[in-house]
């Protein structure tokens, strides 16, 4: 399996990455999320912890290799500040079927929102606060107990 | 050892790494988050509430009962908010 | 909402499709569907119904868009003649939050397999056969009733 | 009314669309097919099991039951196989 996991500052374009990965696989599921604006937030400062995050992914990405049968996978996780409509994440995953490549790629996803290393916090007008955590982020990971 | 606080632990800690001298008397995770609150008014505030405090050994999430070990990286962090 | 179903014989690249659908979205959830060549297929050939197709699968956009909150929703299909690793099919959704996005990417694609009219044939080795309904597609479908 | 035949069931009748008149005693999806079958041998092997078939009354899938008039367009065609 072909896995690639990148936590990296500069921004990143979503067609060299797929396009890539869908070399040969039938099935092709990602997930990109952004930096949402509608609650005033004017900037994101994500921090993680080097090393831990990355082995918290691949740790999560060897679960799901294991769980259904994947061709690739790839991660990439933005830190430092970004603005609204900025891309954070994108977890991409090739896959015979499209089954088995919706499942991982939700899984990871639940998976990175509540056990990778990366911390957020948000600016709005001058002040800065933690992000907590979400308790439907914890439902959403336990239900692949 | 090596410590490393993160996100408001950081912050309130005043410091993200520090090489560290693991006293005799401290075998677990909470017995080091004990003796670092014991250690000035930052660090009193960022372990006031150890539910409010999640830890890594090793780069791996560990409960407040795990052993410690000098040589050990062990880290303090609020519960994650990644993606 | 933003919609765009497009029925084409030429290939597309997913780049330029998902990043223009992913402003202004928190959560982004695509799928991509390419020619397997592994059961020794050499060409797949695709048929549509013009007009009935179009209006299925918006038919199905607006019942996915009933569903869950969505922002956007992008349905490319090819038809015609295609090669192994040639991409099909792209389902492409954006919403405020990834549960929606994940939800009426899978909707829209488990539908589009069992009820927009497009058939497809194998050639393999010379001989042409039509691709049968999977029992399993129907059961997927069948999950969202 | 306009006929329309995908798939294999275009390759059985040997064409893909005409111009029909309806007859007057066809008044459902059901009965156009049985008549459609009387029409010659490509025909009879094209109709011959309407559970291996599908029909659409305005572009719209539609059950064998469903009314046809003239000015409808009727299509006939294998379940479909998209994605």
């Amino acid at each position: 399996m072909k896995t690639r996991i990148k936590i990296q500052t500069e921004p990143f374009d979503l067609g060299p990455e797929l396009e890539e990965l869908s070399q040969g696989a039938g099935a092709l599921a990602t997930f990109a999320g952004h930096v949402r604006g509608d609650d005033g937030t004017d900037t994101l400062i994500l921090e993680h912890y080097p090393g831990m995050a990355e082995r918290e992914i691949a740790r999560h990405v060897d679960e799901a290799a294991r769980r259904w049968p994947l061709l690739g996978v790839t991660v990439i996780h933005r830190t430092g500040e970004l603005k609204p409509g900025e891309r954070i994440v994108l977890v991409a995953v090739a896959a015979g079927h499209r089954r088995e490549a919706f499942c991982a790629c939700e899984f990871l996803m639940d998976h990175l929102k509540t056990t990778a290393a990366f911390w957020k916090q948000e600016r709005r007008g001058g002040e800065t606060r933690w992000v907590e955590t979400k308790t439907s982020d914890d439902d959403a990971a336990a239900r692949w107990k | 050892m090596k410590l490393l606080f993160f996100a408001w632990v950081r912050q309130k800690t005043g410091k993200g790494e520090e090489d560290f001298a693991l006293p005799a008397n401290v075998a677990t995770v909470g017995e080091l988050a004990d003796h670092l609150r014991a250690r000035g008014p930052g660090y009193a505030d960022a372990f006031a509430d150890l539910s409010r405090l999640r830890a890594a050994v090793n780069q791996e999430h560990a409960s407040f009962d795990a052993p410690v070990n000098d040589g050990d990286e062990v880290a303090f962090f609020p519960p994650v908010t990644g993606g």
